[in-house]
């Protein structure tokens, strides 16, 4: 069985990008939009990880990189549920297109 | 003579005013205020000639210069010449009259005063700065208070008309800014100096498209055709004195920058345009007439004709002769203090007959003889009465533009004679059926001018035949300054 | 370690300040007027305190930079902050709450203060992230207004959609060049297509939170669900923050490319006056009307930033100091009236003049400052971005800009009118502020009046930028 | 400002004729009578002010007489020559080197003959408007009124600048606009005033553009280099006035064609002469004055000052011989029957001003050749004593009557026995009757023609026969015809100073004609024996007394051969009567043609097309900002999907596009 490469790692991670994104144009359910932004910001780690061991595996950056992105989701999606949490108070749903009162 | 001192005034009197408690306070502020600016103006006047006798031919006098924004090559600098120094004339005599005619304003007096103040602030401000910069500045600092007075103190459609007049004038000063940018950058050395600038030779291509946005911008001020249509709405719906410092004032920033920036800093833009300038300005004035003949309201009357008489400074600029220049400038003078003495006696008159219909009124001579006969006298000016300023005027303009040989320039100027006639045409209908004719009963007791109406009626039209029985001193002012700018355009 | 204290004075300042409200929102039951004044009492002297002991240097091999024209940023930003504390006090003093609003706004202060002088990407990118989660959860701190969840709700995914973008692109670059530090960066780039490709992303995410279009669709939903303070931080201050760091990104970093990005900031320059004229036009919402009005001075301020010379960089500080003082003014009138009546549609403002003839000049001057007409500053500002933006020469592109300045004139004068002009049987009744509300917008007014004319304060910034 | 205004003194006057001050005077006190009148007037002189007019124009009468007196016979002659004198000149307007308006004074033949005729026509109809205007509201005023004209009259004729003529041009017609429409609450004296400044004005454009066109070909606006530069063949100005040519016809011809237009104008020839009949609207001294006497005349005047120039462009000359004798006969025609006795009178002036005209027009230059000029002003300084005579005379008549009516009057003779005098006396005079004034300037008129062009000549015979028919019409149905109905008490002639004035034009209308004219007026300054040829002068006496006898034949006795004969020829009567129409023409022409085809359209394009345009644009920003309002559709996901869109569009931009 051969090693995988870096394209490879690079085709799963545009993949995975722009299921991501689709799942965050199509979702309706705000919980399921969150879920596909980490989809997207796990495509961007596994670019890091992938870059930082093919192309530079002499520094670090891009581990650590990841490293805080994750950090940052955590602290993100916390925030975000937070808020769809008193959405949901309010609208009593969290269906996003329940909450499209301003516009124009 | 400090030069500051002519910003300063205007400056205090506004502060001045708004910390007064009463409105009677407010006008005697006011008025002293505009009586020191009328003193101050001739001090300037007499020490300016006083300097000239004494052999001084610095092309600007009383210069003053201190950094402003250094990193941007802008400096506050300030200086006059001849023309400046007619037009500073022009601008005391409106503000003394507009403060006059305008003592009964009673509706937020305070703030009326303060911003027709404010409006005189930026007038002198622009006629006596040397630096495009704050030449700018200046110029914009007087389009937001007409834009308040309308809207405010206004008839009709006022907001209507403010909006058109607040948003063409921008939009001229606009391209203004534009063409000052592209000055600014073309220029070989980077400077808003206007003397240094006209000094530096700017490359033709920058001044291909400079030139046309300066003109332009200018032009809407000064109701370019087709850039005139603010001119009616505005003038029409304006308070008396918003008018008069619309028309005698603002009207004039525009002559002036078209003069002063645009052609004097682009003399090879200037001859470029020069035949569209002219067709332009012969347009405005053959056809400023002719819509005035079919109005009804006095206040279009004066309008529409302002945009014909505002055509003869612009055909004197675009002739490119040095007569007909000095000519433009003494008919931005001359047109000034005619169409604010108009609109004050259209003030007079609304006040008390309530309509500005000419088919309304009649045989007003009888009730009101001091009003009716500044009436005939402005009306006379307008048609070009020897005597009175506008004959002067219009006359070294004519004059001026005969000195172009071609045909083209030829018939230009025939056009433009003929618009005297039109002129004599409205002129007399307008009169004949205000103030002649059998007079209407409901009219039968009205009341002359009050004292502060006179008053402002003496003093305008005291310039007026100052200028219209002796023309010398004002061409002495202002041709030497011309010269100079003929010169440059002359490539000499 | 001497150095580390005085190279980070002002984030350590704010993060003091952060402790101390924390210990006496935890510990004690402090009446909230006593909270406020404690607290503009602080923010004042981290204003102060922002101007002395301040040294050049960087930190943390490179991940922390400092310099004089950063700590001017910063202090512009922190002077905002302390503007806000005293234009939203009533609103402040009535939510319980109080202390949260505050921990909140500093912290994201305090991110926005480790963008500007972040040294790489990695910290820009976590510093982003602390300036925009606390202000998301900002935007819903009225918790009962349905529209307030709606706007946080919209704000926090659509900054997360941009920072996985953001995340996309740095990926990309670090896979391009190899590192993440914006000294090492310029000499790596080329401007290949992979290059110009991870910029583009980047540039999308500041294109973001400066509400750039076609960026910018959460601006006004977020603007007008949020409360008036947030809207008004969000702004000022975040729009701020993200303009300077943006001189750092495009003028060092990107520099290499910047005939790439020249031509990027004049297509989305022009688009964004325009559209945000466009649809400031037909507002009748204020707070939606002033967040159309701010895309469009974005707009200006990308025409700035296009110089690339130092005039850009000290025109589009000075734009933003002055436009802290306008809009900042036009919002607190904004916020008070709506505190007081509720009212927020234009046409409530009607006949404003007559009862409230203080509020009223002062809203006339923010709107001329915004507006840009002389003498108020915000003629200085957008004259001087002009400038900047037209040392290229590019005609069409200053035409435009002049252009959307009569546009926008337009709907300004629209509030002028309303407030001076038009009649009204019911106007908005006599308005008793908060005093530190009032001397906020007497601030506000004294900005925006000697900003301009005193011109030794935008020397005082050129001589910062070179 | 002393610097500003340098007084130059030309020719220094000879010791004891240093007149300089007289000369500025002359004018001036018109001037002040018209400013004090003017200011305080209302207020202050109400009673006084005609006395004060009168005193200051006879001071000033006084001073021009004195003036004519030293130029004929003290020092205006130099070795057999009479001399253009300009004592002093001071530079009002400078345009460009050389060319500049300079308000000066000049003295020569004609200057000095219409000063007199000027100032003594004024003081007289001063004197009878003492008493014709009595009880007038606004008494003071119309002193001021006619001072101001006297004034600009006096200014005009002593123009040494042809710019200051045109200043002064404009200031008589002004004046005389005022005096029209001096009862301005009459709807038809308001229209009268307006006509006459707008037609006249119309006029003036032509004078005006040919001042542009001499000043720019000889350099200059001074009367006496002008001439010099365009008489001398050899002069390069007149080389380049003569090569540059338009439409075939060289750039002088147009030039005085176009001044000459002017002229017409004032001089109400065909077809500028609408405005003359309409402006008796005003009071009749005025008419006197004015529009009989002196201002009318200014056109005659003003050719006669460029003669020298005209006389080297005959085709100009032609133009100004013809339109004379057009409008002689025509006016001529019109007169016999009008039936406003005020009217009858202006026709008659205009006809009398056309034998001015064409008398210079078959003048030439020098000597003989010269009788037309001679002849032309002899007759002005003779047709305005017996006009304004008839005018004033007419004013008493209408002061008795109330009417302007001929068919109101008849049978008057015994009721104002003085008038009746004056009036016989003026009518033969102006009938050329010998031995009175007219008779000789027409002689020498006709004469002129007889030597130049024929047709003129018979055409002028005819013309004079008619003159005298229609005046003794008058003449008879006014003093004679039916007996007087006059109701209730009347004030008979309005006492001595109404009567004065006529018993002294009187005399003047009787013996003027013996002055020796051409000793002191001719073309070259020479004197001019002008002969008399008794077999010539037959004809025309003849043909005038035809007229007289058919006048009386028709209208001494009430009777209906008038009704019968106009009946006989209806049609042209018709014609005549309405004045040929021409009101209606100008009528046309403005209304239809000036204001519905060019002003109505100008206004209309102006509130559409160009306002339009400004509106216009506003309406579609507003409209777009409806239209994209979509863009912004409240849903977030959209919102993301056009931030993925707007990244994805710039990278494809500038990584394949925009490289």
């Amino acid at each position: 069985m051969m090693e995988p490469g870096l394209y490879h790692l690079l085709f799963i991670s545009a993949a995975l990008f722009f299921i991501g994104v689709f799942g965050f144009f199509t979702r309706r359910n705000l919980i399921t939009m969150l879920m596909s932004i980490e989809l997207v910001l796990n495509s961007v780690n596994l670019n890091f990880i992938a870059f930082n061991k093919y192309l530079w595996p002499n520094r670090l950056d891009g581990l650590f990189f990841s490293i805080f992105v994750i950090a940052i989701a955590a602290a993100e999606a916390a925030v975000a549920i937070a808020i769809i949490i008193n959405l949901y108070r309010s609208h009593q749903s969290i269906d996003v297109e329940n909450a499209e009162e301003m516009k124009f | 003579m400090n030069l500051i001192s002519l910003i300063g005034l205007p400056l205090l009197t506004a502060v001045a005013i708004l910390l007064m408690r009463n409105p009677q306070q407010v006008k005697w502020t006011a008025l002293i205020g505009a009586t020191l600016q009328f003193a101050l103006a001739f001090a300037l006047l007499f020490t300016f000639r006083n300097e000239r006798a004494a052999g001084n031919e610095a092309q600007m006098l009383f210069e003053l210069q201190y950094n402003w924004f250094p990193s941007l090559h802008i400096s506050f600098h300030l200086g006059v010449d001849g023309i400046s120094v007619a037009m500073i004339l022009l601008t005391a005599f409106v503000v003394i009259a507009g403060v006059l005619v305008s003592w009964n304003v009673t509706k937020m007096t305070k703030e009326f005063y303060f911003l027709l103040i404010l409006l005189s602030f930026g007038a002198y401000g622009f006629f006596i700065s040397l630096d495009l910069f704050i030449l700018f500045f200046f110029l914009e600092i007087a389009v937001i208070p007409k834009y308040l007075l309308i809207g405010i103190w206004g008839s009709g459609k006022k907001e209507n008309a403010a909006n058109k007049l607040a948003l063409m004038l921008m939009g001229g000063s606009a391209l203004v800014l534009v063409g000052l940018l592209g000055v600014y950058f073309g220029s070989p050395e980077r400077t808003f100096d206007l003397i240094s600038l006209s000094q530096l030779h700017i490359p033709i291509t920058v001044q291909k498209i400079c030139f046309p946005l300066l003109f332009v911008g200018f032009g809407v001020f000064t109701a370019l055709f087709p850039f005139h249509t603010w001119v009616p709405d505005g003038h029409s719906s304006a308070p008396t004195a918003g008018s008069m410092f619309l028309a005698g004032i603002s009207m004039k920033l525009g002559g002036y920058g078209c003069l002063r920036v645009a052609t004097y800093m682009m003399p090879d833009g200037a001859k470029e345009y020069a035949n569209i300038i002219i067709v332009l300005s012969t347009i405005a004035i053959l056809y400023g007439a002719f819509a005035t003949m079919m109005q009804k309201d006095l206040k279009y009357i004066n309008a529409y004709s302002s945009v014909s008489h505002c055509g003869f400074v612009l055909l004197g600029i675009g002739m490119l002769t040095k007569t007909a220049m000095t000519g433009a400038v003494m008919q931005m003078v001359s047109h000034g203090l005619m169409t604010a003495l108009f609109f004050a006696v259209i003030g007079m008159i609304y006040e008390r007959t309530h309509t500005r219909q000419v088919n309304e009124m009649g045989g007003l001579l009888k009730v009101m003889p001091f009003i009716t006969t500044v009436l005939f006298i402005v009306g006379l000016c307008s048609l070009g009465l020897p005597g009175l300023s506008g004959f002067v005027a219009e006359m070294t303009i004519l004059m001026g533009s005969w000195q172009q040989p071609d045909t083209f320039h030829r018939v230009a100027t025939i056009a433009a004679c003929m618009s005297i006639v039109v002129t004599a045409v409205y002129i007399l209908r307008a009169i004949g059926q205000t103030a002649m004719g059998p007079i209407k009963a409901e009219f039968s007791n009205l009341t002359d001018a009050a004292w502060n109406e006179k008053l402002a009626a003496v003093i305008l039209i005291a310039g007026i035949i100052a200028i219209g029985i002796a023309p010398f001193w004002l061409n002495d002012l202002v041709s030497p300054a011309a010269d100079i700018i003929m010169h440059k355009v002359a490539g000499k | 370690m001497n150095d580390f204290l005085i190279l980070m004075k002002s984030e350590l300042v704010i993060t003091l300040i952060l402790f101390v409200l924390l210990i006496i929102k935890v510990g004690t039951e402090m009446k909230n007027d006593r909270f406020l004044s404690l607290v503009q009492f602080l923010l004042l002297a981290n204003f102060i305190a922002g101007f002395f002991f301040n040294e050049a240097g960087s930190l943390f091999g490179g991940l922390f930079t400092t310099n004089a024209l950063m700590t001017f940023q910063k202090s512009i930003l922190s002077l905002g902050v302390y503007l806000i504390s005293l234009l939203f006090a009533d609103w402040l003093k009535k939510s319980e709450h109080m202390p949260e609003f505050f921990i909140l706004m500093l912290s994201a202060l305090l991110g926005m203060f480790f963008m500007i002088s972040s040294g790489s990407l990695l910290m820009f990118f976590l510093s982003l992230e602390l300036s925009t989660i606390p202000v998301a959860a900002m935007a819903n701190f009225d918790l009962e207004k349905k529209i307030a969840s709606e706007a946080s709700m919209k704000m926090i995914l659509s900054s997360a959609f941009s920072s996985g973008i953001l995340l996309f692109g740095i990926s990309l670059i670090y896979g391009a060049t190899g590192t993440i530090s914006f000294t090492e960066m310029p000499a790596l780039l080329d401007g290949s297509p992979l290059q110009i490709l991870a910029f583009v992303f980047l540039f999308g995410a500041f294109a973001f939170k400066l509400s750039v279009v076609p960026f910018h669709l959460w601006t006004a939903d977020v603007y007008e669900g949020a409360p008036i303070a947030v809207s008004s931080f969000l702004s000022v201050i975040s729009k701020g923050s993200i303009a300077f760091i943006l001189l750092t990104a495009l003028y060092k970093v990107f520099g290499p490319m910047h005939n790439v990005w020249y031509n990027m900031l004049m297509i989305l320059s022009i688009a964004t006056m325009v559209i945000g004229n466009l649809f400031a036009l037909r507002q009748q919402n204020m707070k939606r009307f002033l967040a159309y009005s701010s895309i469009a001075q974005v707009g200006f301020i990308l025409v700035g930033l296009s110089g690339n010379s130092f005039e850009g960089i000290s025109s589009v500080v000075y734009f933003v100091l002055i436009y802290t003082f306008s809009n900042l003014a036009a919002f607190g009138v904004a916020g008070v009236i709506s505190q007081q009546t509720g009212k927020e549609r234009i046409d409530d403002y009607k006949g404003l003049y007559q009862t409230n003839p203080f509020i009223s000049w002062i809203l006339a001057l923010a709107l001329f400052s915004l507006a840009g007409i002389p003498p108020t500053a915000g003629f200085f500002g957008k004259l001087f971005l002009i400038t900047a933006g037209a040392a290229k020469g590019n005609y069409f592109f200053i035409t435009m800009a002049a252009l959307n300045l009569i546009v926008s004139l337009f709907y300004y004068l629209r509030v002028i009118r309303a407030v001076f002009m038009d009649k009204n049987e019911q106007p908005i009744e006599k308005i008793n502020m908060h005093p530190s509300t009032k001397l906020g917008m007497i601030i506000c007014g004294a900005g925006i009046v000697f900003v301009g004319l005193l011109s030794w304060i935008y020397d005082y910034i050129v001589a910062l930028t070179v | 400002m002393n610097d500003l205004l340098q007084i130059r003194v030309l020719q220094v006057l000879p010791l004891g004729w240093d007149l300089g001050w007289a000369l500025i005077l002359i004018p001036l006190l018109p001037l002040a009578g018209f400013l004090l009148l003017g200011l305080f007037g209302r207020k202050y002189l109400q009673r006084s002010s005609g006395i004060l007019a009168t005193l200051l124009l006879l001071s000033s009468t006084v001073l021009s007489l004195y003036t004519a007196y030293g130029y004929f016979f003290e020092f205006g002659k130099v070795d057999g020559i009479y001399q253009k004198i300009i004592p002093f000149q001071f530079t009002w307007l400078q345009f460009s080197p050389g060319v500049s308006i300079d308000m000066g004074v000049i003295l020569d033949p004609i200057s000095v003959m219409m000063l007199v005729v000027v100032s003594f026509i004024s003081l007289m109809v001063h004197l009878y408007s003492l008493a014709y205007m009595k009880g007038e509201e606004r008494f003071p005023t119309y002193f001021a009124f006619l001072g101001l004209f006297t004034f600009s009259m006096l200014g005009l004729v002593m123009s040494s600048n042809i710019f200051q003529m045109y200043f002064f041009w404009e200031l008589v017609g002004v004046s005389s606009f005022l005096l029209i429409g001096y009862y301005y609450d009459r709807p038809s004296a308001v229209a009268a005033c307006k006509k006459a400044f707008i037609v006249t004005r119309f006029a003036d454009l032509g004078f005006l553009i040919g001042i542009l066109v001499l000043a720019f070909y000889a350099g200059t606006l001074d009367f006496n280099t002008l001439i010099q530069r365009l008489t001398s063949t050899s002069a390069p100005e007149f080389q380049a006035a003569i090569a540059s040519s338009f439409l075939g016809v060289s750039a002088l011809t147009w030039a005085l064609v176009l001044v000459f237009i002017g002229g017409a104008g004032k001089s109400a020839m065909f077809p500028l002469h609408i405005w003359l009949p309409d402006a008796m609207e005003g009071p009749t001294p005025v008419s006197a004055l004015i529009h009989a006497a002196t201002m009318v005349v200014a056109g005659v005047f003003l050719v006669a000052r460029l003669f020298p120039v005209f006389s080297m462009s005959p085709p100009a000359l032609d133009v100004v011989a013809y339109t004379g004798i057009f409008s002689a006969l025509f006016a001529a025609l019109i007169a016999c029957t009008q039936t406003d006795i005020k009217r009858v009178l202006a026709y008659s002036t205009m006809s009398q001003i056309g034998f001015m005209m064409f008398a210079l027009g078959v003048s030439g230059w020098g000597g003989e050749n010269g009788l037309g000029f001679t002849a032309s002003m002899f007759h002005l300084f003779t047709h305005a004593m017996f006009k304004a005579l008839l005018f004033l005379g007419a004013g008493s008549v209408i002061h008795f009557i109330h009417s302007n009516e001929m068919k109101d009057m008849g049978g008057l003779r015994k009721y104002l026995p003085v008038t009746h005098i004056t009036f016989l006396i003026a009518c033969l005079a102006i009938s050329g009757v010998p031995p009175f004034a007219g008779f000789f300037s027409k002689e020498e008129i006709l004469l002129a023609a007889f030597n130049h062009n024929p047709a003129i000549y018979w055409t002028a015979l005819i013309t004079s026969g008619l003159t005298a028919f229609y005046m003794f019409r008058l003449y008879f149905s006014v003093f004679w015809n039916k007996e007087a109905t006059v109701h209730g008490e009347h004030h008979g002639e309005g006492g001595f100073a109404m009567m004065l004035p006529l018993v002294l034009l009187a005399a003047g209308a009787a013996f003027a004609g013996f002055i020796p004219f051409g000793n002191f007026v001719s073309t070259d300054g020479k004197p001019l024996e002008s002969a008399f040829h008794l077999q010539f002068s037959i004809a025309p006496v003849l043909l005038g007394l035809a007229g007289i006898f058919t006048a009386m034949w028709l209208y001494k006795k009430q009777n209906d051969r008038p009704a019968s004969i106009a009946a006989s020829l209806s049609g042209f009567y018709k014609a005549a009567y309405h004045k040929f129409y021409m009101d209606e023409l100008y009528l046309f022409i403005t209304k239809k043609i000036l204001f519905n085809l060019i002003g109505r359209p100008a206004a209309w394009f102006d509130k559409n097309v160009v306002d339009g345009m400004v509106i216009g644009a506003g309406n579609t920003t507003q409209a777009i900002s409806e239209k994209i309002k979509q863009f912004q559709s409240g849903k977030v996901q959209q919102y993301a999907i056009y931030f993925l869109a707007g990244v994805i569009g710039l990278a494809v931009l500038f990584i394949y596009i925009w490289k």
